[in-house]
């Protein structure tokens, strides 16, 4: 199979998928059938790419053009590869989860839920494999509107408005400033193909460059940057399968790859690094993982608290791009992996503990690790992974990160990211402490083993299993990685 | 015949308004007038494909040769505007009968089609016409015959809105006619391309400026831009639901196209804009269009009313692009014509399958409507998409080459304004998506029922070529372009 | 004083044309607005006739001894508007009488109200 | 207004000849001041004195509705289709000359009579209509 065909499978199999789920949908089971051999399939293609981009290669893919100058296109990166990898990759494993969750609560509109669900993940591999900035802004505002059913799938007043949230805020800030950011790089650059070292150099300087980065930064909302992070705690309305691996992977992912695609393939390294228009940008990062951490330890409501630390991890990322260091990127894109794997879990736990006690709220869930302990310990793993404790996948990243805070001497940052380890660990690890070792606030006692359907735990395991065995290969992670900074 | 190509695509409607009359019966009419605009529409296309492998196409009218006689001139931009404004008219033909049974009488259908091709004729007749005066008869024709056409609306409420638009219209047209006699006397002819040479030589006098704002105001007034618009929301509102999607996607641009062809056919931009500074006029009264109105479409409660509120914003950008006087903008100005008409003509036909099972387009009536006729709405939800210029809609074409038209001519905050305005459309937009989707079904929701395939049908043509056009734009913005640059060039 | 005598026909028009536009704007009755109209435009033919006379000139009718004529063609050209113009007035008439049928009024105020209403 | 005989009898004896002259006034036009246009606003001058004396009924008697409206058509059908007829004569679109080749002129005199002639009847038709849709209003 040439790199180019499956270039076109990846995109076209999730929306075949999405076909046959809608001709599926009055037989729930050839339609979750449909879902798993779609997500199969895609993580094939995507995978069949990996050897060709290890290999040194760019495959790519070029459709028609959109405007004169500007086709739809599509090359496959690193960075590009890796997310499309992971998104591809768990889209499988949720798919197992969503199974046992969705029929477990009884949901309606489930053909609905498993379509937008393709439609979705179409919107995040087009993002992943994008060649050029309008590409990515195309499927950019398809991840954003095809999640839009999913969030306000439940269809109460509640949902509706944290839809209208989620929606209004990703659509104002990537048409009002990303938009603009793009038009601008064109108008300036005259291409808005991804190249290495960047287009801008030498056609931008000074505060134009600043306010430049500030539209992209900004203007991706997916990243999630302070002030515009709201959308992701009102997005926790949605079912969590969604919360999980869109609101933890794909989407918010979207975003910090959309940073760092911006500055390393917009702006380019050397340029931020010798004008330091970049600066500014870390401290906003800084901002936002110190103060968002704080935040969610007053959270009691899990998946609200888990929704913030998602806001504080992907700052890592927008950090480690800012740095514009070669350990930062590889950091940054690392973490996207890392954090995926952790983050997951942590979801996956929060639905199982939903479904099978309806708990949503921390302080119900003392003692319930002797209910459900499978689920108690890989959350106990996600959590560590998300924290950077060896021997699971997110030291690696957090190491790195630090590594090119030092390379860029902004100890300041190392020192943010060593509070910010502390803040982590002191809202999460209390969780499972408690389910461990306290007994229940109202005296109950838990039945000895209630755990959640098959298919969730399965699933979340795996996940926590993922997380592990990052730690063992993130050599090989690195190695994908390493060109992005070498140019 | 190849030659008569540009005569023919005027008198196949003006020949089939009269026979309509003379046919009667309902179906042998409906059908009649729907082949002939068909026809039309074929005429058009093979237009525009002799103007792009031959350049400009000419005729005269009688045999009587330019200047003295009426020539037809057909450039790429009148053949742009010709193929739009004949598909759209065949479609909404085509998707009309059903709608018409429920809201014009029975017996009146074969003067409405007889009517209706006559706005056709006259809309044709307006883009195709290289002679002054003859614009004006054609822009009667049309404007009479729509206001006989708004008038058969079924609620009474139909009546005031056309005399309205009849008295705004007429003296419109009045002052458009002052224009043109002003540049008469100025220059003794009335081809517009003779005109623009004779003018060069005449070197600007008083004349010409008390000329040229005569026209300006006169065509602003029938292109509803902002604040001459208050006669569009009423006639849109209490038309028939055809006559809502045909006029709102044909006249208003036909009347930009004239104000294009003025200025930069007749005028050229160096008179026009460095001279006379169009764009201090032209660029606050769009922005304040685009803002003002968005926003008022946000607080209706009538839908065809918030679209027609919806309407006049989007002329305004229409009139932002050409007030920016360049390349892109003009592009973006002649784009947005194009992809607009699409759109809302897409989403008033929509409106019109809703009104036929709901008979109202009321919000509140509206809950939970998408449960009930999911394709139609959803060709709404696109629809609106595309109002709100979202990528892979043609809205977001037209968005792209105004942002970079503004920021070609660093005019950052013009920028900055549209992609906010955008946010407005969002609000508007959402609040329908909304209701219709993710409510309960109102009481009278509840009985309705998906639209005939009839009407879904052209529904979902306009719909679906306002997709295509989000992406293949080569034949769209490709051909607006060329355009753009020829009218830059002035006249050949 | 010749802008004022000199160039009379255009004062005619001007006025005519104020008075038109003043009858459409500030009269809440339809027929008056027509009316006012119907001046309105009318003062627009006559700009028109008195631009295409040429001093001296006789009516454009080929005759032995005559060498100047008129210029026939802004009487050709208004002839056309006067059409339209009637095609216009009756399209306005014929909406105020059926106006008069589903409100029985025809002022503008007291339609507007009914409409509130 | 029915019973006053000398309005009866002076009406019937002006309406041939406002008839009359609406047709010389149509056929004079390609020579003299004339046309269709004026031609058939007297014609339909002539139904319209009539319709005042003899009432709206006997005009709709003579004129109905439908056959009105026809000739409304018809006058139309006759400028265009002369139209039709010099461009599959060979010419452009109204090029009269084309309807004699042998002798352009004649052929442009001929044109110009066709089309005054569809004109003339468009307008009468359309005056008629008029009057008798405004005068018939509320009448049923």
């Amino acid at each position: 199979m040439s790199p180019a065909t499956s270039i076109q499978l990846a995109l076209a199999l999730p929306l075949l998928g999405a076909v046959a789920i809608a001709v599926l949908r009055r037989r729930p089971d050839l339609r979750e059938a449909a879902t798993m051999a779609t997500g199969g399939a895609l993580f094939g293609a995507v995978a069949s790419l990996l050897p060709h981009v290890m290999a040194g290669g760019r495959p790519s893919l070029s459709l028609f053009e959109l405007f004169p100058g500007i086709p739809i296109a599509f090359v496959v990166e690193p960075l590009g590869m890796l997310f499309a990898l992971v998104a591809s990759g768990l889209w499988i494993v949720t798919s197992i989860y969503s199974i046992g969750y969705m029929r477990a609560h009884e949901e309606e509109n489930q053909t609905r839920y498993y379509i937008s669900f393709a439609v979705s993940i179409f919107g995040a591999i087009g993002v992943a494999l994008s060649g050029n900035m309008l590409t990515l802004f195309l499927f950019y505002e398809v991840l954003t509107l095809s999640t839009y059913p999913l969030v306000s799938h439940h269809g109460t007043e509640k949902a509706m408005k944290g839809a209208r949230t989620y929606l209004s805020i990703l659509l104002s800030t990537s048409v009002g400033l990303l938009l603009l950011a793009v038009a601008w790089t064109w108008v300036i650059a005259g291409t808005l193909d991804f190249t290495d070292g960047g287009i801008l150099a030498g056609k931008a300087e000074g505060p134009i460059l600043v306010i430049l980065l500030a539209l992209y930064a900004f203007g991706t909302g997916k990243a999630a940057l302070m002030p515009f992070h709201r959308w992701l705690p009102a997005a926790m309305v949605a079912p969590t399968p969604v919360s999980a691996l869109l609101h933890a992977v794909a989407v918010v992912k979207a975003g910090v790859f959309t940073v760092l695609k911006v500055i390393i393939y917009i702006f380019g390294l050397d340029l931020l690094g010798t004008t330091g228009a970049s600066v500014w940008l870390m401290y906003v990062a800084g901002f936002t993982i110190i103060v968002s951490s704080l935040i969610a330890m007053q959270q009691d409501n899990l998946k609200r608290r888990l929704a913030y630390s998602t806001i504080s991890q992907l700052s890592y990322i927008v950090l480690g791009a800012a740095l514009a260091t070669t350990a930062g990127i590889i950091g940054g894109g690392m973490h996207i992996a890392m954090h995926a794997f952790g983050k997951i879990t942590l979801f996956f736990c929060a639905g199982a503990i939903y479904v099978a006690t309806h708990k949503t709220e921390i302080s119900d869930m003392r003692g319930l690790g002797r209910a459900m302990p499978i689920t108690m310990i890989a959350f106990l793993i996600g959590a560590l992974s998300v924290i950077g404790v060896p021997p699971l996948g997110g030291s690696w990243s957090k190491w790195y990160l630090a590594l090119g805070a030092l390379e860029a001497d902004q100890l300041l940052f190392v020192a943010v990211l060593m509070v910010s380890s502390l803040l982590n660990i002191a809202y999460l690890i209390p969780i499972p402490i408690r389910a461990f070792f306290s007994a229940p606030a109202d005296g109950s006692a838990y039945p000895a083993f209630k755990e959640a359907p098959m298919f969730c735990v399965v699933a979340l395991s795996f996940t926590a299993m993922g997380c592990v065995a990052l730690f063992f290969y993130a050599d090989d992670v690195y190695r994908l990685l390493v060109p992005l900074a070498g140019g | 015949m190849i030659e008569h190509l540009p005569v023919l695509q005027i008198i196949v409607p003006m020949i089939a308004a009269p026979l309509c009359v003379l046919l009667r019966r309902r179906l042998l009419v409906l059908g009649f007038a729907i082949l002939a605009c068909w026809i039309t529409f074929g005429l058009s296309v093979a237009l525009l494909d002799q103007v792009l492998t031959n350049g400009v196409v000419r005729y005269e009218m009688g045999g009587w040769a330019a200047p003295w006689g009426i020539e037809y001139r057909v450039d790429l931009l009148s053949a742009f505007v010709l193929l739009l404004v004949s598909g759209i008219g065949a479609i909404v033909l085509t998707f009309a009968p059903r709608s018409l049974s429920d809201e014009v009488p029975v017996s009146r259908h074969y003067l409405f089609c007889s009517v209706y091709l006559l706005c056709l004729t006259g809309l044709l007749g307006i883009a195709i016409t290289g002679d002054l005066f003859n614009v004006f008869v054609f822009l009667e024709i049309s404007a009479l015959s729509s206001y006989a056409l708004i008038a058969m609306g079924g609620r009474r409420q139909a009546l005031p809105a056309a005399f309205q638009y009849l008295v705004m219209g007429t003296i419109g047209a009045t002052f458009i006619l002052i224009g043109i006699g002003l540049m008469y006397m100025m220059t003794g002819t009335l081809n517009m391309e003779d005109m623009a040479t004779r003018l060069a030589a005449v070197d600007g006098v008083r004349t010409g400026l008390v000329a040229f704002g005569f026209f300006t105001v006169g065509v602003a007034l029938k292109m509803a831009l902002f604040p001459l618009h208050v006669w569009l929301p009423n006639a849109y509102t209490y038309a028939p639901s055809v006559v809502t999607a045909f006029l709102a996607a044909t006249a208003t641009k036909v009347s930009v196209y004239i104000l294009l062809r003025f200025v930069f056919g007749v005028f050229g931009v160096e008179f026009a804009f460095e001279r006379l500074g169009l764009t201090t006029i032209l660029l606050p009264l769009s922005l304040a269009g685009i803002v003002v109105a968005s926003t008022v479409a946000i607080y209706q409660r009538n839908i065809k009313r918030m679209l027609a509120y919806s309407s006049v914003a989007q002329i305004g950008y229409m009139v932002l692009g050409i007030s920016f006087a360049t390349a892109t903008g003009l592009t973006a100005g002649i784009v947005h014509l194009f992809n607009h008409a699409l759109i809302k003509g897409g989403l008033f036909m929509a409106m019109g399958c809703v009104m036929l099972r709901l008979k109202s387009v009321d919000i509140d009536d509206m809950a939970g409507i998408g449960r009930k006729m999911p394709f139609t709405m959803a060709a709404w939800a696109v629809g609106g998409l595309g109002l709100i210029g979202v990528p892979v809609t043609a809205g977001f074409i037209s968005k792209w080459y105004l942002i970079r038209g503004a920021l070609e001519l660093n005019w950052w905050p013009v920028a900055v304004l549209v992609l906010l305005s955008s946010l407005l459309a969002l609000v508007y937009v959402w609040r329908v998506i909304e209701t219709a989707f993710f409510k309960e079904p109102s009481e009278r929701a509840q009985t309705a029922t998906e639209a005939p395939l009839s009407m879904l049908i052209p529904t979902w043509v306009l719909i679906g070529a306002s997709i295509f056009f989000g992406l293949m734009t080569s034949r769209s913005a490709g051909i607006a372009q060329q355009a753009a640059e020829a009218l830059l060039r002035g006249s050949p | 004083m010749d802008t004022v005598i000199g160039l009379y026909n255009y004062w005619v028009v001007i006025f005519l044309m104020m008075t038109g536009f003043y009858i459409v704007i500030s009269r809440e009755n339809l027929i008056k607005t027509v009316i006012g109209l119907n001046i309105f435009q009318t003062s627009v033919f006559l700009l028109y006739i008195t631009m295409g006379k040429v001093r001296g000139g006789t009516a454009p009718i080929m005759a032995d001894g005559f060498d100047v004529y008129t210029n026939p063609l802004p009487s050709v050209l208004i002839l056309t508007a006067i059409v339209v113009g009637v095609a216009t007035t009756s399209v306005a008439l014929a909406l105020v009488v059926r106006i008069r049928e589903a409100y029985e009024t025809i002022e503008e105020d007291e339609i507007r109200a009914q409409d509130r209403a | 207004m029915t019973d006053h005989t000398i309005l009866r009898v002076v009406t019937k004896l002006l309406i041939p000849f406002v008839l009359l002259f609406a047709l010389y006034v149509q056929f004079h036009g390609d020579y003299g001041p004339g046309g269709g246009f004026q031609a058939g606003v007297i014609f339909a001058a002539g139904f319209v004195v009539y319709g005042l004396i003899f009432g709206l009924a006997e005009v709709r008697r003579v004129a109905p509705a439908r056959v009105v409206e026809i000739f409304i058509a018809a006058g139309l059908l006759i400028f265009a289709g002369t139209g039709v007829v010099t461009m599959l004569k060979g010419g452009n679109f109204l090029e009269y000359g084309a309807l004699n080749p042998a002798h352009p002129a004649e052929g442009q005199h001929l044109g110009i009579l066709i089309i005054e002639l569809g004109v003339g009847i468009t307008v009468a038709a359309v005056m008629i209509a008029i009057y008798s849709a405004f005068a018939g209003r509320g009448r049923a």
